[in-house]
């Protein structure tokens, strides 16, 4: 679904992902580990388009999306749930939700809605109330469900676990389990590779913005030294 | 030098006095104000009421620094708590409720002003000499206080108060002091007008005079004193330059402000560097 | 008692020229924190385009429309050429571009309409009419109407339609908005062509009240506008209602109460300064 | 955890709890910096670090404790006295004055006793002195070559660098650096890891914000680790390192099941 | 209804023909006459008008054979309404060698100009300005516009006199102007026996008066006194008149424009106001003036350009009865000036202030009408110090 190849992105003279090629296929999870400052929500933002000057080759579908802005991106399939989520914090949920599917007819926010709500049925109870007054997992679940009114081909999805209580955090995981059923493909960024690794197909480990590991999320999940990629010790 | 000379240059001098104030403010300690005029105004009123009660030139100006630089301090005061926009307009608002006061007390002469101010003993050449004097002076203080640690404090409360302080740059007594010097300032050179117009109106201290002396900075480009000065000068000979314009001045005006900062958005001194850079580049 | 009523309703008529002047200024500064004083020269070219159509053609609807359209426009151009090239630069230097423009706009009225000001030849909404016991003219109570009614078109345009929650997500967080299918550029325009246009409709309601329309009607408003949207917490179309006509209320009160003590602008700008002593970020805003 | 041989510690944090809204931030963390020492202070993203060094730094004021620098209560004390009377500061996003060289970025912070009050400010134009000691961090830190360029032009990794230099010119009792090898790669975080390694030899008593904890276990003595706002362990880095609350508040619960 | 007494007419000194002096002929340089209002800014309206009128004096002097044979030069400069703009202005004029200069800036500008021209010791004309102080600053500044102070005691003697009212509201615009105008009239309000039962102040700024009217309408006034300009007065009384108030609505000469009519439409129907110029236009020398200056402006004069015209006159007659450009000759003539004007007989007091009666105006049928006179030389008297 989703093919990088050799991205690379500057933030004025620093360099923070350096030649970085990764894939994601059709009906998959693949999940981007890596400290802190290692790349990993830059690569994604630059998949999202929110990365101004990022290089190399960023194709959907066989379809090349590297000089799309952001906008003609999500209207070609793509979709982010950002870092710190970023709801539209003065929006009510409805209105939030509502703003996922504005590249999409109106005849089918409903039925797309229809679908957001069944995957997490708290958003129904708190439809009317505005974001800033959810609590955090609620505001992940929003997060996750504006980008998915947009009738996403591939899901992007920042540190989908930060800050959340683990009751929310598996809430989460399972939604996004139940899209990949759906045929949904899925990059998700992780700071919680345990858990990550559990639901991932694929695993690719960053780190100071390169590509250090990369194999099945099982491999991952045996190999001690992603783990030490990760904390930087053999801890056990 | 005939008369028409003097009393341009004079005005130039004071207007020169003045922006240099705001420029130590909203330029090196980068904190924008729209109520400048309200302390040229204190000034001038401090000055017109003493000399008129017959004090010298010598008591008067002193005094009128003194009493801006206190209406500074309280506005300074009020202003730390606020920043940027909201800095803007609660100055803009201490200029409102500076004119107000000043129309509605008829101590302070009201709406009509105080007039009848006597020149100086030393006539009109000694005070024009005193005046551009004075203004030497300043222009040298401005240029020690940018040299100097204070100005370097300054520099570094306007790019970063919040790096500033992890430096041991303690940014209230800052931008305070700015805001006492400034408006003293302001007020020396509120006294130099009263003289000069031999008398004070309210209306010379209004939101106006605000705005015309802080696009006298900003078009100097906010970090250059010598691009302040350049563009005060400017701004004040503009209506003499362009008096064949006659109709079209005040458009000239407000077009040259538009397209100076929509075309040079650094002031006249973003022009200097990057002349000094052109020179410099090819060595 | 009968004195404080009307004093209250004349308080709450300004209060609500206020507003339809001060929701542009807020949505643009919500939008781009750009202080837009060039605002102020939109609001009197809209009134001297419907002066001038309405003694032309003798119906203030069409010169209504027309003036809503063309100072719409204006307020497009006015972003598209001056304000969006310099957006990055720090605030000051756009405050100083859209002064220029604003003393521009002032001296082209000055010099194409003359300095005297106009009046309409046969001033329209003159009728009076007496509710609660109150007399009011036609021009006042539609003043009132009309504040209600765009107030909650807007409101309503801003909540039920996509392109408003989109104006307002493009506020909350711009590169989201954009990354989920927003123009940035188009709610850019559409907002400078509202609040432009609101600018337009009190630009002509104050001159059909006065029966004057002058090339320095802006000037006031351009700072009190300031006020109302620091008041009103920067940037929030309710808060800036609400400031305004507060603002109307106390201007109406004090002036009657405290006009010896200090004029109007100064009592104005005394509360705007008590506010923003006691809540830095406005009487709405929320601490950021 | 005071070194017993110290007989005042550096930095101490007592009993510090921040509340943000409904949510706490820090609960009651206390712990103490000895003089010399190389403190790693670490968590996963959210745990409170950074709110903990701003509680330390006074630009959030705690609802309880104490934070006492040398011995000296800084209750009441802003930020700028703080850094005079000793505490020297990184950011973790690097905030160089824009519009003055790398060098004079430093003499600033050098020259506080020269600005130390504006009537001393005024009086003072000098700045050799400040700039030759500035001349000399620059050195320390390994940027002396570019010493008089504009920090605009320069890459994060002399950035980080001037962060540091700058917070050594305070002449500080501790240095708090807040992740000063974020961002650089890893060659660059090497050598700045060294270079504090060295500076912490050379006597300055620092206090680590680190993520990268390759590095942070490499160069630091002890770690101390916040989680959830909480204090979690405190202890030689290796003892800690292999603290299985550690690891759960790294990898999240159920790490050891995945790697057997 | 008014009592209009006879008017007095004076043989004025200035009209002498220029063939009455012989000698002078020869000499054909011009003589200049500054000139300086505010012709940009918040003061163009009137400075543009007052620019018109004295070109439009000088044009006519110039026909009549200029000063003894001598063309009269205008030379213009914009104040813009601002202190620090005169003084530099001032000056100007001064470098330019002109033998007199008329003033129809604003208070501001022309005190700040005053004291230049008393130094360089040049007579000084001022049409407009009214702040008390300016005439002060020496013998060499005369003002042809009447005082405020003297104006609010016409007022006063129109209220109470003519129209008989008991319990007045007054209205203050918060200038100079507006407070030395209420100065005046409060002071006299005892001695035409009506009282002053409140008094409210507006800003120049101010066109929606609401709760002003709501609170007027609480003190039942029989009339209201509001001093003010054309572009304030006329929302104002139209909104008067809209809150259903009918009392007399009196002001000053300040209104004299039509704009204030055509702004207040059917409300300005019978608002009365003490005036410069007489606008029944009884004698030949008004009548021709208001046409001429109606052709040239394209609209009727007002209180500025009136004013400014009559300065123009009065200087004007002044040069040729000084027989020379010496500055004491002309200061000499000017003090004695006792002469026919647009603006009525005049003549200056010690201070060199306008001694002269105020005609009165009432708005019939949409137009400025005559109204009668207030003359009263001992009331109307401006003070000498």
């Amino acid at each position: 679904m989703l093919h990088v190849e050799n991205l690379v992105c500057r933030y004025g003279k620093i360099e923070a992902v350096s030649g970085i090629s990764l894939d994601v296929g059709e009906g998959q999870i693949v999940a981007l580990v890596g400290a802190n400052g290692a790349g990993k929500s830059s690569t994604i933002q630059s998949i999202a388009g929110h990365v101004l000057g990022a290089e190399g080759r960023i194709t959907l579908a066989g379809e090349d999306i590297t000089a799309l802005p952001p906008r003609e991106r999500v209207r070609k399939g793509v979709a982010i749930a950002p870092e710190g989520r970023r709801l539209f914090r003065d929006l009510t949920v409805h209105e939030n939700l509502s703003m996922g599917g504005f590249c999409r007819p109106r005849e089918r926010e409903a039925a797309n809605l229809k679908r957001v709500l069944d995957l997490f049925p708290r958003l129904a109870e708190r439809i009317h109330s505005r974001a800033e007054n959810l609590s955090g997992g609620e505001q992940q679940m929003v997060t996750i469900g504006r980008a998915m009114m947009s009738e996403p081909r591939l899901l992007l999805i920042d540190e989908l676990s930060l800050g959340l209580m683990p009751k929310n955090v598996d809430l989460c995981y399972e939604a996004i389990l139940r899209l990949k059923r759906e045929g949904l493909s899925i990059l998700v960024v992780e700071q919680n590779t345990t858990k990550a690794l559990q639901v991932a197909d694929h695993a690719y480990v960053l780190s100071s913005g390169r590509l250090i590991w990369k194999g099945t999320a099982a491999e991952a999940r045996d190999d001690p030294s992603v783990i030490q990629a990760y904390i930087g010790s053999s801890a056990h | 030098m005939s008369a028409y000379v003097l009393s341009i240059v004079s005005l130039v001098g004071i207007n020169i006095i003045l922006a240099l104030g705001l420029h130590l403010i909203s330029g090196l300690c980068g904190q924008v104000s729209l109520g400048h005029a309200a302390f040229y105004g204190v000034g001038a009123y401090t000055t017109a009421l003493l000399a008129k009660a017959g004090y010298p030139i010598g008591l008067t100006l002193p005094a009128a620094m003194a009493a801006a630089a206190v209406a500074g301090f309280v506005v300074g005061l009020c202003s730390l708590r606020v920043r940027e926009d909201f800095l803007a307009i609660a100055t803009m608002a201490a200029g409102f409720i500076f004119l107000g006061v000043v129309k509605q007390n008829e101590a302070l002469g009201g709406e009509i002003g105080i007039s009848g101010i006597a020149m100086p003993s030393f006539g009109r050449d000694g005070f024009v000499a005193l005046e551009l004097g004075v203004t030497v002076l300043v222009i040298l203080f401005c240029l020690h206080v940018r040299r100097s640690w204070l100005g370097f404090g300054f520099s570094a409360v306007a790019d970063d108060d919040v790096a500033a302080q992890m430096v041991g740059v303690d940014n209230r007594a800052y931008k305070l002091t700015a805001f006492c010097i400034g408006t003293a300032l302001a007020g020396l050179a509120g006294g130099f007008l009263a003289y000069y117009l031999r008398g004070v109106s309210p209306d010379a201290f209004g939101f106006t005079a605000s705005i015309s002396v802080l696009c006298m900075v900003v078009l100097g480009g906010m970090q250059s004193i010598a691009g302040c000065i350049i563009a005060t000068t400017i701004l004040t000979l503009m209506p003499e330059v362009l008096r064949f314009a006659d109709n079209y001045k005040l458009l000239i005006f407000g077009a040259l402000l538009f397209l100076t900062m929509r075309f040079l958005p650094d002031g006249l001194g973003g022009l200097f560097a990057l002349a000094r850079r052109k020179e410099a580049g090819p060595s | 008692m009968k004195l404080i009523w009307e004093l209250a309703l004349q308080g709450l008529l300004n209060g609500c020229i206020y507003a339809l002047i001060a929701v542009g200024l807020v949505m643009v500064y919500g939008l781009l924190r750009v202080l837009h004083i060039a605002h102020a020269g939109l609001f009197t070219l809209g009134a001297y385009v419907s002066l001038v159509v309405t003694n032309a053609t003798g119906s203030l609807a069409l010169a209504l429309a027309c003036s809503v359209i063309t100072v719409g426009l204006s307020g497009i151009a006015i972003y598209r050429f001056c304000y969006e090239p310099i957006l990055s630069r720090p605030p000051y230097v756009v405050l100083i571009v859209s002064i220029g423009l604003f003393i521009m706009m002032e001296e082209i009225f000055r010099i194409v309409f003359g300095p005297y000001g106009l009046s309409y030849l046969k001033p329209p909404l003159q009728e009076r009419f007496t509710i609660l016991g109150t007399g009011i003219t036609a021009a006042e109570l539609s003043v009132v109407l009309i504040t209600i009614v765009l107030f909650a078109t807007l409101d309503a345009f801003n909540r039920f339609t996509r392109i408003g929650i989109a104006s307002r997500a493009t506020v909350s967080d711009p590169q989201m908005a954009s990354s989920f299918g927003v123009d940035i550029r188009l709610i850019r325009d559409m907002t400078f062509f509202i609040g432009s246009a609101f600018a337009a409709v009190a630009g002509t309601m104050v001159g059909v009240l006065n029966n004057l329309v002058e090339p320095t009607m802006g000037s006031v408003p351009s700072y009190k506008a300031l006020a109302i949207i620091v008041l009103g917490g920067m940037g929030s179309i309710r808060g800036a209602l609400a400031s305004a006509l507060f603002l109307g209320l106390i201007e109406a009160f004090g002036t009657t109460y405290l006009g010896t003590l200090l004029d109007r602008d100064a009592i104005a700008f005394t509360v705007l300064l008590v506010v923003l002593m006691l809540r830095p970020a406005g009487l709405t805003g929320k601490k950021t | 955890m005071m070194d017993p041989k110290q007989p005042r510690p550096a930095l101490e944090v007592r009993d510090i709890a921040v509340q943000f809204g409904g949510i706490r931030a820090i609960d009651h963390v206390s712990f103490a910096v000895g003089k010399g020492d190389l403190v790693g202070l670490i968590g996963p993203n959210g745990a409170g670090k950074t709110t903990m060094l701003r509680v330390v730094s006074g630009q959030v004021r705690p609802q309880v404790g104490q934070v006492l620098l040398d011995g000296r209560d800084m209750r009441g004390f802003r930020v700028a006295q703080r850094a005079r009377t000793g505490l020297g500061m990184s950011n973790q996003i690097v905030r160089p004055f824009r519009h003055l060289t790398l060098l004079d970025n430093v003499a600033l912070a050098a020259g506080h006793d020269r600005t130390s009050s504006p009537w001393v400010a005024i009086g003072s134009v000098s700045r050799k002195r400040q700039r030759a000691a500035a001349m000399e961090l620059l050195a320390l830190v390994g940027i002396a070559s570019v010493a008089h360029a504009d920090p605009r032009s320069q890459p994060l990794g002399v950035l980080k660098r001037l962060e540091v230099a700058r917070a050594l010119a305070m002449k500080p009792v501790v240095l708090l650096l807040d992740e000063p090898l974020a961002g650089l790669n890893q060659a660059e975080a090497g050598k700045l890891a060294d270079t504090i390694l060295e500076l912490n030899a050379s006597g300055v008593t620092i206090v680590l914000i680190e993520h990268n904890l390759a590095e942070a276990q490499r160069i630091c003595r002890r770690f101390l680790v916040l989680d959830n706002g909480r204090k979690i362990a405190d202890g030689p880095v290796a003892a800690v390192m292999a603290d299985d609350a550690v690891i759960t508040a790294y990898l999240g619960e159920g790490w050891r099941n995945a790697t057997r | 209804m008014v009592s209009i007494k006879r008017r007095l007419l004076f043989i004025a000194a200035a009209i002498f023909a220029s063939h009455a002096l012989p000698a002078a002929a020869q000499d054909k340089t011009p003589v200049k006459i500054g000139f300086h209002a505010g012709l940009t800014g918040p003061a163009a309206a009137d400075g543009l008008s007052a620019e018109i009128a004295v070109k439009l004096a000088v044009e006519e002097a110039n026909k009549a054979g200029g000063i003894n044979g001598r063309p009269i030069e205008l030379v213009v400069y914009d104040d813009q309404g601002k202190p620090d703009q005169a003084v530099p202005v001032a000056n100007k004029l001064i470098g330019d060698k002109v033998v007199a200069v008329i003033s129809a800036g604003f208070s501001a500008p022309t005190k700040a100009a005053a004291p230049v021209f008393q130094e360089a010791h040049i007579p000084y004309v001022v049409a407009i300005a009214l702040q008390p102080d300016i005439t002060k600053s020496g013998d060499y500044v005369f003002r042809v516009g009447s005082m405020g102070e003297v104006e609010g005691r016409a007022g006063a003697k129109l209220i109470g006199d003519v129209l008989k009212a008991k319990s007045i509201v007054l209205l203050t615009i918060k200038t100079d102007f507006g407070k030395t105008v209420a100065a005046g009239l409060k002071g006299a309000a005892d001695k035409f026996s009506f009282k002053v039962v409140k008094e409210y102040e507006y800003s120049p700024g101010d066109r929606q008066f609401g709760p002003m009217i709501a609170s007027i309408k609480e003190d039942k006034p029989d009339l209201i006194y509001a001093s003010g300009f054309y572009f304030t007065g006329g929302p104002l009384l139209s909104q008067i008149r809209a809150a259903g108030i009918n009392v007399p609505f009196v002001g000053a000469q300040s209104y004299s424009s039509s704009k204030f009519i055509e702004i207040a439409g059917a409300a300005s129907d019978g608002a009365i106001i003490t005036n410069v110029i007489d606008w029944s236009g009884k004698t030949p020398q008004e009548k021709a003036f208001f046409e001429a200056f109606e052709k040239k402006a394209g609209f009727r004069p007002e209180a500025a350009g009136s004013q400014a015209y009559a300065s123009a006159e009065v200087l004007i007659a002044g040069l040729r009865a000084a027989k020379s450009i010496d500055s004491v000759a002309i200061r000499t003539a000017l003090a004695a000036t006792k002469m026919h004007t647009v603006v009525g007989d005049l003549s200056f007091n010690s201070l060199h202030e306008v001694q002269r009666s105020f005609p009165v105006s009432i708005v019939k049928d949409g137009k400025w009408q005559s109204h009668g006179v207030i003359e009263d030389p001992v009331l109307l008297a401006p003070p000498t110090q």
